[in-house]
Order: structure tokens, then C-alpha cells, then sequence
């Protein structure tokens, strides 16, 4: 099959809704006259006009809550906040307008719109262009949130977010867009939202993760087979709302559960897993749990603190082995 | 000279707004409307001006002080009424308040908890409605203090930039909660502030209905032709305490009185359609009695009606 | 002992750090002419004047960044929120400012400052007024976080709070405000932070609460008792830096563990105990951990609503009655 | 008439930024020095312009742009070089790089990577020196971008409401990132935005340091005396790509030569001093020499440093 970039799978993602659906428009900074800082706006100006595909001032506040407007109005809009790290911005439209306005207007409207919102550690981009802050999105009822890990499900989870009728936050890890993965040409690839992915199945331990830490999450898992144990990896997908059924039978079946990302490990989405698994799945584990995260401080910006910051996968391997 | 079904108009949606706002009050203080509720009593000119001069396709984003402009831009009392009991049968099933306000069927988007919330939503919408092709507008409402909240700047801005139909109506009442408006804000006229966006800053005596309709007018015209948007600033007087059952401590009794006694906006309309012969007191008792019986069966429909069960929590969180 | 209300025992911690460091100033919205919406600045400008009670304009992004410039230039503010839903329009200057500056800058200074947020459901305030959101603080490295429970401790962590160099965000429940309590008046009451007190002893079950919710917690505590079910409350009062020694200590000896707050439970801190506990206190458990938090949804108006979205005395009562 | 020491100073300050900037995108191009690297080449009349009305008691807080101030504010350069190459020996001791350079002991209160993020810290520094009694200041840069944020209205209405002494500097260098700024600013001058708070608004020629400083010493004056704030806009153009690496596609090379070549601020200054008298060919090529060392120093002095110990990664959090 054909392999594509991560990048270039959420521009087709774009192309092919903006195809089908001429309400759906983007509007963001820095995205039409050069194609967005990874490439993954490039060229969606020339098909679908600037009218279409809108620079925006530096107002992030403005950038949501003129999605929400739009939405309210009967369009489908895609605000792109450039980094995630400038939702703090626009937080107050995110969570009071965005999330709340269908449910404490008691279900007059919708609000279909994505947050297109790129994450994680970069190059060195240290404290304030390198955050992944996705568990706060969690605790707000209202919205959905997604993460894609690969090309298929980049393409496949954004084409079902500008599809759905709810506020949807849909995360893209920045090292990630350059990664190609196979995505097949011929056929519609729609990834449906709230229902997570066993990856690779396995007896002994359940990884879960999403994102970019998938990769670490299946290096280890290689690793760990050949010391022979067999661990399933279930990929999330979507952060909200979380599939538990998915992560309740994958633990009942191997008694052992590790939880990575790249977030900060405390308060992290890692601790609402901990916590479903710690209620409802108690009686199946056969060790403690282990959440992989990021370290406690910010995201320092000198390369070696950035990467003794960075969960990775002998972080992993070593969690799994003091389960034994 | 005003078309008399317009008069009688401006004066119905006026005296709806003033005796809706009577019962709230009655209502909220004896403890039967839960919640926090500001009044909008002796700004009626402002929010009736202007929609007068919308249709139901266009949009209005509201305030925390929201009765005023959802009853203006068409909304039903009963089920308005119903919503601030928290029962089943209000525009929100109860779930929004008065603070949460909307009707979405004549293009009332909400009123809105969070000061200053609304500039960016609005201005959305007229993006929209530019995209559409349409010739429809938005319109959101303000205070003086809500103009010194950052949202202001980032709506006007882009708005004025990519000449979206949306207008911007601040209705300075010289008070932001308990603070007098110019310790805080940095500049006497609002409409100032145009000038840093490149568009027209208009003032009008926002208790006299004429000058409102008439200043809404060209700016809803300008917006309709794609000129783009216009800051409008009408100064009134906030006659009641910020909420209903504020001390009001940081003003004096006498001095609201005064400026109500001497600047009513339904007074100053009634003075000039009578002085003028455009209506007869007569019909102006009549149109106050139809109000009051609406007003009346509007809190019979509310204390008739359910609170919503313990399952409806659930719905309509998600589609 | 005397008993003043907690809105008084804030008051009270201002005055004396006031009267005691000319640094330490406060500003916020409408907390000057009227003395704050629940009395908490009551009399204030008269003792300190108006140069150290300021009124600002409805600017939360100006609140907050000049709280945190004024810290930078060697002063102590306290800026006030006026309502913690409030926080989403600053959050960039809370998490991307306050909580990173003294971290990004390499320890060059600090930003002693604290924020009051009061929180949590009261009269109907609806979904914009009424929310509890401290656990996305939980996931921000460079702040500590409190939240009392009753008026000593809304005394004492406060004082603390103004003394301590570092960002502080401190969570005040509007419906505690009234709440009476014993503050002694001779000595002065200082609660350390990042110590959880045990407010309770009991043998069977850990209950871990803060602020109101610790009233249902000990309710139930007492209720249960005449069941013959002993409950430990621990009361965590820092809800970052967590403390996870009393909180495992407490669960070696009881064995079970129920976490109550009124924050949405999804995401909540209780998913932090939760999983901190299944992490480094699995062998402890003897029954599945419960979290009782509010529902997966905004805080509705309606009063029946509003009543079913809290969590409340019973659902503890029947959590830990779930373990047995 | 300006004193000689004076122009060197300016000349000092103008060259130290040019060829300190110079290297780091020859060591960025490298791939020595990790992050975005953002150049402040042709934009240097501005910073020394400006802080060269300043004391260290004065603060500044800058930008994602932030090199030039941080030297005009009279920061080390080895430090700084030692910084963006994420030693242990720079002013974050590497946590910060280029986006979060600071020198607190000079009161350059930090580079931001958050466009606005500066706005009110500035004007807290300035509302803290009032409190205190002092009559320091405090300056924010910031772009033409930046001026669309909703802090740059909140910050200014503040500081107007409350006469602080802050001085919002707006380096006007036409482009935010790949935007012109005149697609997505609703004013050709920032500085009209200054009638919206009632301060004065000035614009100059940000590429005529003489211009720069004048009209700074005059807003440093209005503030120290407790006149209140001044918005400055200094007209200028970014000379290199946003960031380094930048594929620049939104414009022509050409159009950035001849901007630079008919504009650069440093050959203007060179003319003018030369011209008049001021200061001879050989005084200046002194002063390069003597900055050209200080660079290669400073990068001597970054390689030689050491990255800091893993264990480092949790010093400096809390205190
Ligand atoms: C973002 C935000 N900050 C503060 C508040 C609290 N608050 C509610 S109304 C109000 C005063 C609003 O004044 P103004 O905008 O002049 O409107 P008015 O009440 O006079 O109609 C304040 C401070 C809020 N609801 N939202
Ligand atoms: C809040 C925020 N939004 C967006 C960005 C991304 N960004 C970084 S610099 C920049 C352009 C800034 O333009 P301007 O303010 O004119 O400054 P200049 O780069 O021209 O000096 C943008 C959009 C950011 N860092 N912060
Ligand atoms: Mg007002
Ligand atoms: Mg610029």
C-alpha cells in the first residue's frame, strides 16, 4: 500500500471533507500563504480559495470563538491553534462557549467545529512550544478529544471529527508529522471516534498509550518479546470519552497494565486510566500499576534535559519488568 | 416621521422588557427564580432600537443582563419565564437560567455568564453569514465593562480587517458591577476606540429610542452592503443594583433615583408620541394592558410547569 | 474558642500578612467598594488604603500578568478571580507565565504570588459559575495548590500561601464562605503546605476529600460509624504537591480508599489518588477503589439538576458500602 | 548635539547585536544551536534606541525577537551565546534558549515565546516601581502581530486607567510570521490605537536611532514624572525569514534586499556620524573590531561550556 506522511494524511483528511462539505472552512495563523509550519495546510488555498482557508490575526481568542460563531451559524469550522501550547489563550472560549454552549442552551444547537492542535516535544522548542496538555480537555464534559498515533488514524480520526456534530479536539504530536505510515488510496479511511485499537495483541501486560508514545509503546513491546513477554498494546485514540470497555477487557485478559505519554505524568490522562482500572478492574490485576510520563517541570530547552524530560521506551520496558 | 405600528411597536417591545423585568425582580427577591439575575430596567431603549432594525436571520450575542435583548429580538415571555423558574419547559429545559438565555429560532445566540464572551461569537457569525452569501448580520451587546476585556479588541480587530457585517453596540451604563466605569477604563467615550480599528465610533443618548433606531440603522445598512463594522455606543444608566439583591453600598439611593426620574426611556418615549399626537394615551394603556396580561400568563405557564426530571442531567450534552 | 466564618478567617489572613510585609498587596474585580461578593475584602482599603486594595477593570489577563510582573519586581500580590471559572481567560498567563517563569529563566527569580479562586456549585449559578477545576493544576509543574475545607485551615493556608516564593493558586469554596468555625484569636495560625491532615481516624476505609466536600466526608464517616463501618478522613488541604505519604499510610492501615470532591470525577483528582495508590499501594487494598466526583457534565441551572449533578453524603455512604 | 560617547554607545550596541545575530544563524544554519532562532537583524535602532534611555533599575520585557533587547538592555554576550547553545554556564543555565533569554541583573525581565505574553508583566513591573515609590520604569517590545492580541488592550487600558509608567514600544516590521500585517490589522498605524486610551500614540522612522531615542526619552520622561503610559510605534522591516530556516515563500528575495539595502540602520547611523563629523571611519571600524572579538569570545566561551547534568532537570522549579 502506498505510504504517505502523517502531515500529508490530515491535508488529505482536509481536502477530501472540504470536497464533500462546502460549510466545512478552515481559518488559523500562518496556515494559507505557506502552507502551515509542517506543511500541513500546503496548497488547500489554491483548490478552495482564501475564502475557504483563512490567515487569521494573532488573536486566539478570536480564532475559537469566530469558529464557535461560524459553528452556531451553520458552518463547520476547523480552527488550527499552530501550537497547543496557545490554548491557555483561548481556554475561556474552549471551555465555557465551546464545551457548554449545546447543554446549558438545553440543546437548541450544535456545535460542530475541530481544534486542530498541534503537540509534544520538538527539537529543542522548550517550555512554551513543547506541551501536551491534553488531560484537561478530559475533565471538560462536552467536547471529545482525539490523538492520533499514525498516518491512517491521522487521516481516518480527522475525516470523522469535521464529520461529527460535537466540539472535537483533535491532537497532533509536531515530531510525528513527518512519519509515513501506509494509508490506502482507493477506499474512504474513517477512524470512529471513541473506540480504541488493540495494536498488537499479547498475554502478559497491556500497554496503553496513543500518540507519539505508541511508537515507544511498540518498540518496547518488540523489545520485551524477545525476553519473553507478551504484551498487548492498545492505543487509545480518542482521550474522550475513553473506551473502557476496551482497556477493561485487554487487562482482564493479561492482569498487568503500564499507561505512557508524553504529558506530564501527574494529573495526566494516565491517572484517569489508573483509576477506571483501580475501580472497576481491581480484581484482575496481578501487579501495581505503572503510569510512563513526562517529568515534573517544564519542558526544559537544553537537548539534554529535553531528553532526560521524555518518557521513553526502556522507561517502559523497565516498568513492565518490576510487574515480575 | 415614524410609521405608527412601528411606534406602537417600539413601545410594546419597551413596556414588555420593563414589566417582564418587574415580575423577575419581584419573582427573585421572594426567592422563586433561583440563581443570579441582572436587570436590564431603564436600558429598554437600547436593545429595542436596534433589533427593531434586525429580522430573524439575523444574530444577536448577548450579556450576563440578557431579558432585555432576547425579549427584543422576538422571544416568547412564557417559556423565558419558564427557563429563569429552572423548569422543563423553558428555552433551556432549565438547564441555562437567566444567565444562559437563548432562543435560537429568531437568532438570539445566547446570553452569556462570561463578561465580554460574546464579541468573538458574534463576529462569527457574521463570518458566516459572509461566507453563505447572505446579507444577514450579527449584532453583539456589551458593557463599558466588558470593553476592557482583551475579547473586545481581538473581535473589532479581525472584524474591521476582514470587513465582516457586525456591529458592536456597548451599552454604557456607567457601571461595571460596583465600579464607577471611568476609574477603570481609560477612556469617557468608548466609541473612541473605533479609530484604533479603522471603523465608525457612533454615540447616541441610548435612553431615547429615536437616536438608537436611527444610529443601529446606518450601521446595520453599512454592515448589510459589506462595509463592515461599526462601534456603537449608547450611554445609559444602570438603575438597579448589578444583580438582584446587591447592597448597592457604592452609591447612593438618591442619585439612581434621579437619574430614573429624569431619564426613563419609556417616560421620554411616552412624552414625545403624545406631545408630537402619534399615539393616544389611550393606546398606550392598551398596549400596557396586553403586556401585562402576557407577563401574567407567562409566570402562570412557569409555576405551572415541571421541573426537569433527574435523567434529563444527561441529555443534550452530546448529539 | 472563638468561631468566625471562613470568609472572615480570609479576611483576617490578609489583614495580618498585610499589616505584617507592605508588600503584599491585592487586586481583582469589585473587591474594593463593596468588600468582595462574599465579604472577603470587606474593610480592606480602609486599613491599607486603595494603593493596596485595587479595583481593576474586567481585564483577568491584566489581573494576572501584573500580578505576576509586580511579583517580578519584588512585590507579593494576591490577585483575585472573583470566580475560579474565570481562570480559562488568564490561563495562559497561569501556566505559561506564572508557573514557568522561574523554571525557564534558570532559577534567576521567583514569582512569589498567590491567586484566590473561589469555586464549586452555589444557588443556581449555572454552568459558567459554578465549577471546580483544580485538577488541570494538578497537572502544571511550577505551582503548589490548595484548598480548605474550613475556616482555620482557609486562615492558615492562606497566611502560608502569601509567605511561601512561590505561585500559589488557592481554591476557596463559595459555599463555604458562610461556614463558622474555631480560629483561635491569641496565636497565629499557619497550615503548612503540602501536608494532608487526617481530620478523622478510622480503621476500615480511607476517605480523601478537600474543601466542601470534606463536610459530606466526615457526614458519612459519622453515619457509617453507626453501621459499624470506622472511616478514616484525611483531608488533603494541598492538592499539589500531593501528599502521597499520608495518603498511602492511611490506605496500608485501612485498606480501602473512596475519594469524594465535587470537581467532575472524570479527570478529577481523585483519578491522581486513584492512581497513585494502584501504583505504590495495590498490595494494600482489600476492595476496589471508588471515586465520587460531580457528573460527566456542566453544572445545570435548574435546581433538581443542580442537586443531581453533585456529589453527595449518600454516594460516599454507598461507595465504600460497595467495598465491603 | 550628541555627545560622543553617546554615538559610540550607540554604535557599540547597534554592531553587538548585528554580528552577535550574524553568528548564531551561522551556528543555527550548523545545527549548533538547538530551537527556533528568531533575528533581530535590521530592526537594531529600535532596542538601542530605546534602552539607552533606561537604567538597570528599568525593566524590559521582550519578545520571541528578543537577542537585540536582551543586549541593548546590557546583557553578556558569552552568556547569552552559552544560553542558546543550552550550556549550564548561560543566563537560564539552558532551560530557556533563545525564546526565554533573560538577565534579570540588568532588569531584561525575559523573552517570551507567547506573542502578547509580555503586555502586563511589563505593566505589572511598571505598577509595582509606583507602589514602591521609585521612579523606574518598565518597556515593553513587541510586533505588529502582537498588537492584535487581547493583552495589548488589556494591558494598556490598565496602565492608562492608572497612569503607570510603561511604555509600549511596537516594532512595526510589517510581517507577523508569513502574514503581512496589513491583511490582518485593521490600522495602517498601530499607533492610532493610542486615541482608544487616551495616551499619545507616536510613530517614527524605527531605522533612525535618533529618531528611536528622542521620542523615547520623551515617553521616559512622561512616565518617570507619573504622566502615564505612551504607545511607540517604530516603523521598520524584517530583514531576515521569521525564524531561521524559514523557506520565506511569501515573498521575494529581491524586495528584502532592496529594503535593507536602502534601509539598513546601522549604514544609516554610519553615514550620518560620518557626515557630520561626529565620529571618524577609524572610531568606528575600532568599535567593530572590538565587538567582532566579544563574539567570537562569547562563542568560545559557549563551546567550551558544559550542557547541564540530568540531574539538573529538576532545579530551579520551585524555590
Ligand atoms: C470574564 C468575567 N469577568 C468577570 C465577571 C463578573 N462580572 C459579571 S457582570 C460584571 C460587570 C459587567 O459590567 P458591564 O460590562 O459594564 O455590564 P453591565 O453589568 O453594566 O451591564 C462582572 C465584573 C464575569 N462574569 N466574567
Ligand atoms: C499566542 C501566540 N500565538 C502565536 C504564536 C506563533 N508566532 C510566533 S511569532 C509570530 C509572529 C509574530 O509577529 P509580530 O508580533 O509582528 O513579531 P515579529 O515576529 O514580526 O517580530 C507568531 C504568529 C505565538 N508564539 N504565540
Ligand atoms: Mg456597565
Ligand atoms: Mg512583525
Amino acid at each position: 500500500m502506498r505510504k504517505i506522511s502523517f502531515s500529508q494524511a490530515t491535508l488529505e483528511a482536509m481536502q477530501e471533507e472540504m470536497r464533500r462539505d462546502k460549510k466545512v472552512f478552515i481559518l488559523g495563523e500562518d496556515i494559507a500563504s505557506q502552507g502551515g509550519i509542517f506543511g500541513q495546510f500546503k496548497g488547500l488555498p489554491k483548490e478552495f480559495g482564501h475564502d475557504r482557508v483563512l490567515d487569521t490575526p494573532i488573536s486566539e481568542t478570536a480564532i475559537v470563538g469566530t469558529a464557535i460563531g461560524a459553528a452556531l451559524a451553520g458552518m463547520r469550522p476547523i480552527a488550527d491553534m499552530h501550537f497547543a501550547d496557545f490554548m491557555g489563550v483561548c481556554m475561556d472560549e474552549i471551555f465555557n462557549q465551546m464545551a457548554k454552549i449545546r447543554y446549558m442552551f438545553g440543546g437548541q444547537t450544535t456545535v460542530p467545529m475541530v481544534i486542530r492542535a498541534p503537540d509534544g516535544i520538538v527539537r529543542s522548542a522548550a517550555a512554551q512550544h513543547s506541551q501536551s496538555i491534553e488531560a484537561w480537555f478530559l475533565h471538560i464534559p462536552g467536547i471529545k478529544v482525539v490523538a492520533p498515533s499514525n498516518p491512517y488514524d491521522a487521516k481516518g480520526l480527522l475525516k470523522a471529527a469535521i464529520r461529527d456534530d460535537n466540539p472535537i479536539i483533535y491532537f497532533e504530536n509536531k515530531d510525528l508529522f513527518r512519519q509515513l505510515g501506509e494509508v490506502p488510496e482507493e477506499e474512504e479511511v474513517l477512524v470512529p471516534i471513541g473506540k480504541a485499537k488493540v495494536a498488537k495483541e499479547g498475554k502478559d501486560v497491556t500497554i496503553i498509550s496513543y500518540s507519539i508514545m505508541m511508537q515507544n509503546a511498540l518498540e518496547a513491546a518488540t523489545l520485551m518479546e524477545r525476553e519473553g513477554i507478551s504484551a498487548e498494546v492498545v492505543d487509545l485514540r480518542t482521550i474522550s470519552p475513553i473506551d473502557k470497555e476496551t482497556i477493561l477487557k485487554s487487562v482482564a485478559k493479561t492482569k498487568r497494565l503500564l499507561i505512557a505519554h508524553e504529558a506530564v505524568k501527574t494529573g495526566g490522562v494516565g491517572a484517569e486510566i489508573a483509576a477506571i482500572v483501580a475501580e472497576e478492574g481491581l480484581d484482575y490485576l496481578d501487579a501495581h500499576i505503572v503510569r510512563v510520563g513526562g517529568k515534573f517541570t517544564p519542558v526544559p530547552f537544553s537537548p539534554t534535559l529535553e531528553k532526560a524530560y521524555r518518557p521513553n521506551t526502556a522507561d517502559i520496558v523497565n516498568g513492565v519488568k518490576g510487574m515480575f | 416621521m415614524y410609521d405608527k405600528e412601528l411606534l406602537k411597536d417600539f413601545y410594546t417591545t419597551m413596556v414588555r422588557i420593563r414589566y417582564f423585568e418587574e415580575k423577575i425582580e419581584e419573582m427573585s427577591l421572594k426567592g422563586e427564580i433561583p440563581g443570579f439575575v441582572h436587570l436590564y430596567i431603564g436600558e429598554e431603549a437600547i436593545a429595542t432600537g436596534v433589533c427593531k432594525n434586525l429580522t430573524r436571520k439575523d444574530y444577536i450575542q448577548s450579556t450576563h443582563r440578557g431579558h432585555g435583548h432576547t425579549i427584543a429580538k422576538g422571544a416568547q415571555l412564557d417559556k423565558m419565564m419558564a427557563e429563569l423558574f429552572g423548569k422543563k419547559t423553558g428555552y433551556c429545559k432549565g438547564k441555562g437560567g437567566s444567565m444562559h438565555i437563548a432562543d435560537f429560532s429568531v437568532g438570539m445566540l445566547g446570553a452569556n455568564g462570561i463578561v465580554g464572551g460574546g464579541f468573538n461569537l458574534a463576529t462569527g457569525g457574521a463570518l458566516a453569514e459572509k461566507m453563505k452569501g447572505t446579507n444577514n448580520i450579527a449584532v453583539v451587546f456589551f458593557g463599558d465593562g466588558a470593553s476592557n476585556r482583551g475579547t473586545f479588541h481581538e473581535a473589532i480587530n479581525m472584524a474591521a480587517a476582514w470587513k465582516l457585517p457586525v456591529i458592536f453596540v456597548c451599552e454604557n451604563n456607567e457601571w461595571a458591577s460596583t465600579t464607577p466605569y471611568l476609574e477603570q477604563t481609560s477612556v469617557k467615550d468608548i466609541a473612541d476606540r473605533a479609530v484604533g480599528y479603522g471603523i465608525p465610533g457612533v454615540i447616541v443618548d441610548g435612553n431615547d429610542i429615536f437616536q438608537v433606531y436611527e444610529a443601529a440603522k446606518t450601521a446595520v445598512e453599512r454592515a448589510r452592503k459589506g462595509e463592515g463594522p461599526t462601534l456603537l455606543e449608547a450611554k445609559t444608566y444602570r438603575i438597579k443594583g448589578h444583580f438582584v439583591g446587591d447592597p448597592e453600598m457604592y452609591r447612593t439611593k438618591e442619585e439612581v433615583k434621579e437619574r430614573f426620574n429624569s431619564n426613563d426611556p419609556i417616560k421620554r418615549f411616552e412624552e414625545n408620541v403624545l406631545s408630537s399626537g402619534s399615539l393616544t394615551g389611550k393606546e398606550l394603556a392598551e398596549i400596557r394592558e396586553k403586556v401585562m396580561l402576557e407577563v401574567k400568563k407567562a409566570v402562570d405557564f412557569a409555576e405551572n410547569s415541571r421541573f426537569p426530571e433527574v435523567e434529563e442531567l444527561y441529555t443534550d450534552l452530546y448529539v
